[in-house]
């Protein structure tokens, strides 16, 4: 009903832009053949390594959903808790396992020791976090928290800087990862199924646990009103500090998940999972479980498959760095026709 | 052009499968002091916030002086002439009272963000002459002295009327005001009361009000309307709404009218 | 147990936890080359025993009790659990050989470091926790003097800590008016020699006390009883002088320091434009580096005489205008997809402009038009040449003859005759234009009619349209004109360095801008100047610390918002409120959802 | 107002002090000119002439005179924080370990001043303002990143202070159009080290289609053009030229799309994280069993090995022979583990041993030492003996400068892999 202004023809021309550079790109691809050739198993490749990355997106922004669904924070430090875990659980646990060799010998106890590690350090680093950067600023206005929680990045960026080295370390190779498995005649990574196969579970368990326990509900409380929880006899401040327990299990698990698939790792690795998962977040629409997850398998798998399918098209050189470009150019796109995220909650128009 | 200042035809909002005002139709007469009542949810903000073109409506026509309210963005319908206020106050909280009056002004402001980097005279004066009208409403507000608060720091009642003073700053034709005296101890709302009476007695503002409290809707309003699930029920003197037992059951619900009555006699 | 003497034993240990810390990361042993006190005592000497101090003055001002002998006793207790876990480090050492294999900084040095340099490390550990226990009473002690020696005595002993640490940024200003042999006898090739490290601590302290015990009230007594016409001329006497301060400044610091002022001077100007976006209209904009960038890139291709610029290359000062509107039109642009987008969804689609710029920058795709990865070399300099010059250079001329007496002097004309802004102390006149235009612009946009349409747009926007205010344009405004100062900045940068390259436009920048106008204080102009002094200025200083500057940067950020979360220079309304109401109304949706 | 008038009077009090101090110290001969802020430094020098009685410094650029019992020093500009840090800090603890083994000059001891250069150009840019603005600094060790090192080898060469960076192999640098007087290095240039490997893989493998790869910094994308370049020049054909993020973490798709072009070599001259992460994939992509990997310099490291694993085996990689005849390297090896607790992180540490070597024994042969202990390094003096420097022997090979400021054995080794260790399989000589 609302007339239309230059801005609607701005967002009109930018939106039929990008889907004509897109479908342009596919054409080129697909009916003049510019670029490589690619089978229908290489484009079922690009799809499952980039559901696979994608599955780790979806993973660490869990984490950062949950914790803006309770307290409205940009946590920037979220991938520092993804870090912290991975290193920890791979120096003092991975590595020395592996030397004893104990990973060839028993496996599945390993890796359950590393996975318990892992989470274990990446909730005591959140814990320590919340405590000490984000609780004494409850009440300080909202780009507060913002600021020390970059802090908080830097800091244990370097800090384990300081414990580990800043050298790339090896994360043990796992024989029940290593090679492929094939369905229906084609070859499959096996670390790549077990990533997205764990993340699946995990995330249904998260589901679950905000859906049916108790906790799940106090933590869906405090996310709807902080005030009218306490009245309900909520405890707020520890309410809180499980969310950040359970988003901080998930970068934890996040974290050696990483380590199975990449087998490397410094301290600088959280920072642009980081960011990607903060994207994820926003594009599924910020706050919503199952909007995180569909957001960080979007975002994995645009900028696997996008770099082919819509730039080598266009005879663009060096196709595969801007796959950043494609994922934040798709961000912006999905935010023009949704604002509020893909399945984010639609604002009744405008509220009086 | 007719006589009315608004004339709503047939209009519908919808939520979902929710009528928030369902078919209505609605007329006001240039300089009347109007009310809207009506139980919780009866969709009076809703139909506010309509006009105001905080919602689009999704059928029927709105005019206001004789032009169309529809597709107009709210910033467009309030530089033709008509200013609200809010049902829960939402000043600018962290700019003075100075300021949120001078922001009600914008309607009539001229002056652009080049002249104010240049410093042209022009804009000086505009600027002076804002804040001189700013002052002159405070004190018909009755808020002088106030000027250098923080809005958030005003008591309750002075937030009220500094609503109404940013409201006035537009120099509305209509003055639209959602529950002017909620939360007002008896005092301040006659008090508001006569001020209401005031605006239109002297500044000529025609004034549509949701109000809750009978005593204010009965005192000054020259015409009554009831809503009920989005429908009017109900419209004529307050007299004839006081006495209308389908109003009565429909707001107060059963057995009220005669508790009705006897506030009456009282009166 | 009772409840003090958990309270101490946690206080303890929490400062135990900090000093392994510090052990283990390798702050310890890196500064244990760094000399506060020449060959006396290191900055690791003061952080290790430092921390023993700190646990004994908190364990026993905890108390409420005010018996002596307790507050001994948990002061004591308190710096010597303050080395427990230290020293289970150094047993640790002993049964597991390999340690340094997973804890990289867990080294020999560190062990006699902690050890007190003892052949039997047991024994170097116990005397470790017996030191600490009587530095806790140092700290008791210190706990127990009257506030009014105790404040003095803490200022002063933080400026002669900070003049030891930052010794040769001072050796580096006093230089040129010192002859070397005073200089040596002052300073150490690191820190402060003994003797002035006490005579400084004395003078101070006497200072701070004379001060606080009435030298203020004096003071302002003084101020006071000025008649308006004092006033008026003390105040205009306070402006000229800071105005000839600030004209002789970069010749009374020197080169280096000249140079951390510039980079302040960019910051400060990328700071007023975010200011403009975030502080006045609410827009949280996470990609401020794009108008840098693009301010920079379009200097270097109307200036640079490499291949990539035009065929004549155009002057810095025809440039600057060019660059300035475009990041405008930049901002313009991608002002228009992101109108409708909210809070943290707004910040998201920023940030990503920000990273697509970098990207962009060293993509292969266009590397024939900027140069890619290699960047564009060869950008001048900016320079007044010509008529203009030779007019500065009748005004400059005599006044630097006159102030190189005093080994001072300001902006000056090369050999040619030319003004070549080239090295820090010229560029330094450059950027102190360029601030104080932006500067004199945010005031006067702050305190227009359009810096209230925004201050509305910030507070709630769903009114400010109810007001009249066309909230649409007022947003690209602010986009726009945020933009132009980026535009400004990257312009000088890029002639400034002479050559650019995609490195130089990180996430980094926007997170470094975002954070000093926060830390100064949102929505304060002079904020934005504190800011980057903190945020710029200090790090640069700190260079010293090296691979740790981060790690400090990071808790500097956390405890200046700790103690101050208005900023440390607040705008004249304190706390503002980024988004109207924050968490009910105008937020996004926020519920964790099924 | 009030806070105003503060700030004032503190910063008077300051500046008067400060003058205060010009004025009793002045002791110096009143030479310099109106910008005294530029010319401090040389106000120093020459000031210290007087001290030094029986030596004179006629250096066309001035003296660094270091009193008796004082350090020689000198500066590391590299990386040492943010993502590249453990390219820079490798190269400064080579530095470190040079000079520890050097012990004293002609009684002085050396120190060295640790700057940051973030690997950026203004990082460069303000490491070279403060070591430039330090007339006690005889020489720069540094930068590590070419973009940082073309601004501060305009800055620091002002003053005439001698550089020789470890790790900038951008030819630009040395270009005699662009190269600054003072500027050398000990890494190879791109130009030489992308065609050894261009004319290896060409006619000592004899394979004739090619993919190259890099991560859009300067020296990644430097070799991967000249490899292109020199490849197709040599009758050889480019499949695929392509580019992926430093930080990247899923590189299948890129390698999916570089196999369906079916190459013979992939050459990804990139530095550890990436080249190790390429390297691991490889193998498991369809299409690229066979395929054989190539590098450069930027993995030389046993860091890049134990991170690859297996995935390595048969690699080839180009860059300096470190099994140069003679055992520096395994006693280097020693003291790197012993001092830092790990093994190298980075290649370019033997650069950087190898860069301060060179200068330390250029200061030895250029210094005049007084009677009282006193020492004068003459700038100009120093600058011709660093580039005179021919048949020094250090860890990267032979170590001779050309008139260019390329000090670089010219002979390439292109090693590969072998039970986890690199081994010279070839040697290139342009």
């Amino acid at each position: 009903m609302r007339r239309f202004n230059y801005i609607d023809l701005v967002l009109w021309l930018f939106r039929i832009g990008i889907i004509g550079v897109v479908l342009w790109g596919m054409t080129g691809k697909f009916i003049l053949g510019i670029g490589n050739d690619y089978t229908i198993s290489d484009w079922l490749d690009f799809f499952v390594s980039g559901l696979s990355q994608g599955s780790l997106y979806a993973l660490i922004a869990l984490g950062y959903t949950m914790v803006y669904g309770v307290l409205f924070m940009i946590n920037f430090a979220h991938g520092e808790f993804f870090m912290a875990g991975a290193m920890t659980s791979t120096v003092l646990v991975a590595l020395p396992l592996e030397n004893a060799g104990y990973v060839e010998r028993f496996p599945w106890l390993s890796l359950l020791a590393i996975f318990l590690s892992a989470v274990l350090t990446s909730v005591l680093v959140a814990v320590l976090t919340e405590r000490i950067a984000y609780r004494p600023l409850r009440n300080a206005p909202r780009l507060v928290p913002l600021i020390t929680a970059i802090g908080a990045s830097f800091f244990w960026q370097y800090y384990f800087r300081g414990l580990f080295g800043s050298s790339l370390l090896p994360f043990p190779e796992f024989p029940m990862f290593d090679g492929k498995i094939a369905f229906w005649g084609l070859d499959f990574q096996k670390a790549d199924i077990a990533v997205i196969l764990t993340s699946l579970v995990v995330m249904f368990g998260l589901q679950q646990f905000v859906q049916r326990t108790k906790t799940g509900r106090a933590i869906r409380a405090v996310a709807e009103n902080k005030d009218a929880a306490t009245l309900m006899g909520i405890d707020v401040n520890r309410t809180i500090t499980i969310t950040f327990i359970v988003g901080a299990s998930m970068a934890g698990v996040a974290g050696v998940l990483y380590s199975i698939v990449f087998r490397q790792l410094n301290f600088v690795m959280g920072f642009i999972p980081g960011i990607k998962a903060f994207t994820a977040a926003v594009l599924g629409g910020i706050g919503s479980i199952p909007g995180a997850a569909l957001g960080g398998l979007f975002l994995g798998i645009i900028e696997a498959i996008g770099p082919p399918l819509f730039l080598e098209g266009l005879g663009v050189a060096g196709s595969h760095q801007l796959k950043d470009v494609i994922a934040f150019t798709m961000l912006v796109l999905v935010l023009i026709f949704r604002p509020q995220g893909i399945i984010g909650e639609r604002l009744a128009e405008k509220k009086a | 052009m007719s006589d009315n200042i608004l004339e709503a035809h047939q209009v519908v909002k919808r939520f979902g499968g929710l009528l928030a005002t369902d078919h209505l139709d609605y007329e006001l007469p240039r300089g009347m002091i109007a009310s809207i009542i009506g139980p919780n949810g009866a969709g009076k903000t809703t139909f506010f916030n309509c006009l105001t073109g905080f919602y689009q409506i999704d059928e029927g026509t709105l005019d206001f002086n004789g032009s169309s309210l529809i597709g107009l963005e709210s910033y467009e319908i309030t530089q033709l002439g008509i200013s609200r206020t809010f049902q829960n106050i939402r000043l600018f909280n962290n700019m003075t009272v100075l300021e949120n009056i001078m922001v009600g002004q914008e309607p009539h402001l001229k002056s652009s963000w080049i002249g104010a980097l240049l410093g042209l005279p022009s804009v000086r004066r505009e600027e002076e002459a804002t804040e001189a009208r700013a002052r002159e409403l405070l004190d018909f507000v009755g808020l002088r002295g106030l000027g250098d608060q923080l809005a958030k720091n005003l008591p309750y009642g002075d937030q009220r009327r500094l609503e109404i003073a940013r409201a006035l700053g537009a120099k509305p034709k209509l003055l639209l005001l959602d529950e002017p005296t909620a939360g007002m101890n008896p005092r301040e709302t006659a008090q508001t009361t006569t001020f209401i009476k005031r605006l239109r007695d002297e500044l000529g503002i025609t004034i549509l009000m949701i109000e809750h409290d009978m005593k204010v809707v009965m005192g000054i309003s020259e015409k009554v309307t009831v809503l009920d699930y989005g429908r009017k029920i109900a419209e004529g003197l307050p007299q004839e709404i006081q006495s209308n037992p389908v109003v009565i059951e429909a707001y107060l619900g059963k057995g009220a009218t005669a508790a009705l009555m006897a506030q009456e006699k009282q009166a | 147990m009772n409840e003090e003497l958990r309270g101490t034993i946690k206080t303890g240990l929490i400062a135990g936890v900090v000093t392994l810390s510090l052990g283990m990361i390798g702050i310890l042993v890196a500064f244990n080359k760094r000399f506060i006190v020449t060959d006396a005592v290191t900055l690791a000497d003061l952080l290790l025993f430092g921390m023993a101090v700190i646990a004994g003055y908190l364990g026993a001002s905890s108390l409420k009790e005010h018996s002596m002998g307790r507050r001994l006793l948990h002061g004591g207790l308190a710096g010597m659990l303050a080395a427990v876990p230290t020293f289970l480090l150094i047993l640790l050492t002993l049964v597991w050989e390999g340690i340094r294999d997973s804890f990289i900084n867990v080294e020999p040095a560190l062990v006699s470091l902690l050890t007190l340099d003892n052949e039997n490390v047991v024994v170097g550990g116990i005397l470790l926790i017996v030191v600490f226990g009587v530095l806790g009473l140092v700290g008791v002690g210190y706990a127990q003097l009257p506030v009014r020696f105790r404040r003095p005595i803490s200022m002063s002993l933080a400026w002669t800590i900070g003049s030891g640490v930052m010794s040769d940024i001072l050796i580096g200003i006093l230089r040129p008016r010192m002859s070397n042999d005073t200089l040596r006898s002052l300073f150490g090739s690191t820190g402060l020699q003994p003797v002035p490290f006490v005579v400084l601590f004395v003078l101070l302290t006497a200072v701070f006390f004379w001060w606080q015990q009435g030298g203020q009230t004096r003071y302002q007594t003084l101020r006071q009883n000025f008649t308006p016409r004092q006033q008026k001329s003390s105040r205009r006497v306070s402006i000229s002088l800071l105005v000839i301060f600030l004209l002789i400044l970069p010749s009374l610091l020197g080169v280096y320091l000249s140079e951390i002022f510039n980079e302040i001077g960019r910051f400060v100007l990328m700071g007023l434009g975010l200011n403009i976006a975030i502080g006045l209209a609410g827009l949280l904009d996470l990609g401020y580096v794009t108008n840098f960038a693009v301010g920079a890139y379009i200097m270097a291709l109307l200036t640079s005489s490499s291949q990539f610029g035009p065929e004549n290359p155009w002057s810095f000062w025809l440039a600057v205008p060019i660059c300035v509107v475009a990041a405008m039109f930049t901002g313009f642009i991608l002002a228009l997809p992101v109108l409708k987008m909210r809070g943290d969804y707004l910040a998201i689609a920023t940030l990503g402009f920000g990273e697509i710029i970098r990207v962009l920058a060293r993509s292969d795709a266009l590397k024939p038009v900027i140069g890619g990865a290699q960047g564009i070399l060869q950008i001048p300099a900016a320079q007044i040449g010509g008529f203009m010059a030779q007019v500065m250079g009748y005004i400059l001329n005599p006044i630097n003859n006159l102030l190189s007496r005093f080994e001072l002097g300001i902006l000056a004309t090369n050999s040619n005759g030319d003004i070549v802004f080239g090295n820090p102390p010229q560029l330094y006149y450059l950027f102190i234009l360029a601030s104080l235009l932006m500067l004199f612009i945010s005031r006067r946009l702050n305190n227009s009619r359009t810096g209230r349409r925004w201050m509305a747009i910030r507070e709630d926007e769903d009114v400010a349209a109810a007001m009249g205010i066309n909230t649409t344009n007022a947003k690209v405004l602010a986009f726009t004109l945020s933009a132009a100062s980026g535009g400004l900045a990257g312009a000088i940068f890029a002639a400034k360095l002479g050559s650019i390259f995609p490195s130089s436009f990180e996430l980094l920048i926007s997170i470094n801008v975002l954070a000093l106008i926060i830390v100064g204080g949102l929505g304060s102009i002079p904020g934005v100047i504190v800011g980057a002094f903190a945020l710029v200025g200090i790090p640069q200083l700190l260079s010293e610390f090296a691979e740790f500057r981060l790690l400090l940067y990071g808790i500097a950020l956390i405890g200046m918002m700790l103690v101050r979360p208005e900023g440390l220079w607040p705008s004249e309304v304190h706390r503002r409120e980024i988004h109207s109401h924050g968490e009910d109304e105008t937020a996004v949706p926020v519920s964790v959802k099924p | 107002m009030k806070r105003i008038s503060w700030f004032t009077l503190l910063m008077l009090l300051l500046a008067l002090a400060l003058v205060a101090c010009g004025g009793s110290g002045d002791t110096e001969p009143e030479t310099d000119s109106a910008d005294t802020a530029a010319d401090s430094s040389d106000t120093a020098d020459s000031g210290d002439e007087a001290a030094a009685e029986e030596l004179t410094c006629d250096d066309a650029i001035g003296c660094v005179e270091v009193a008796p019992g004082d350090p020689i020093r000198i500066a590391s500009a590299l990386v040492i924080t943010g993502p590249n840090e453990s390219l820079g800090l490798d190269s400064q603890y080579g530095v470190e370990i040079a000079i520890e083994q050097r012990g004293e000059i002609a009684g002085h001891s050396v120190e060295l001043q640790a700057e940051d250069e973030g690997c950026n150009a203004e990082g460069g840019q303000t490491a070279g303002q403060k070591i430039a603005s330090d007339p006690s600094i005889v020489g720069v060790i540094g930068t590590s990143c070419s973009g940082a090192g073309v601004p501060m080898s305009q800055i620091v060469c002002a003053e005439g202070i001698a550089m020789i960076s470890p790790s900038n192999t951008a030819p630009v640098l040395t270009d005699p159009g662009s190269r600054q007087s003072c500027y050398f290095r000990t890494a190879h240039n791109d130009k030489v080290q992308g065609r050894a490997m261009a004319e290896y893989v060409f006619n000592e493998l004899g394979l004739t289609k090619a993919a190259a790869v890099h991560d859009g910094d300067p020296y990644t994308e430097g070799l991967a053009s000249v490899f292109r370049d020199a490849f197709i020049e040599l009758g050889g054909e480019i499949v695929a030229f392509e580019a992926e993020a430093a930080d990247a973490t899923n590189v299948e798709p890129l390698l999916t799309s570089i196999a369906a072009a079916g190459p013979e070599l992939i050459y990804y001259p990139v530095f550890i994280p990436l080249g190790s992460l390429i390297t691991k994939t490889a193998r498991e992509i369809d299409g690229l069993e066979g395929v054989a990997l190539a590098a450069a310099d930027g993995v030389q490291s046993p860091d890049f090995v134990d991170a690859s694993g297996d995935a390595a085996e048969g690699m080839y990689v180009s860059g300096p022979d470190l099994g140069f005849g003679n055992d520096i390297y395994a006693t280097f090896l020693e003291t790197y583990q012993a001092n830092y607790g790990t093994e190298p992180t980075a290649p370019f540490h033997a650069h950087a041993y190898d860069a301060t070597n060179m200068l330390l024994s250029a200061i030895e042969s250029v210094a005049q030492v007084g009677a009282d202990g006193t020492m004068l390094i003459g700038r100009q003096a120093l600058l011709d003996a660093i580039s005179s420097t021919s048949g020094m022997e250090g860890i990267t090979g032979t170590i001779s400068c050309d008139e260019n400021g390329d000090c670089a054995d010219p002979k390439i080794a292109v090693s590969q892999v072998q039970d986890g260790a690199f081994s010279a399989v070839w040697s290139y000589e342009p």
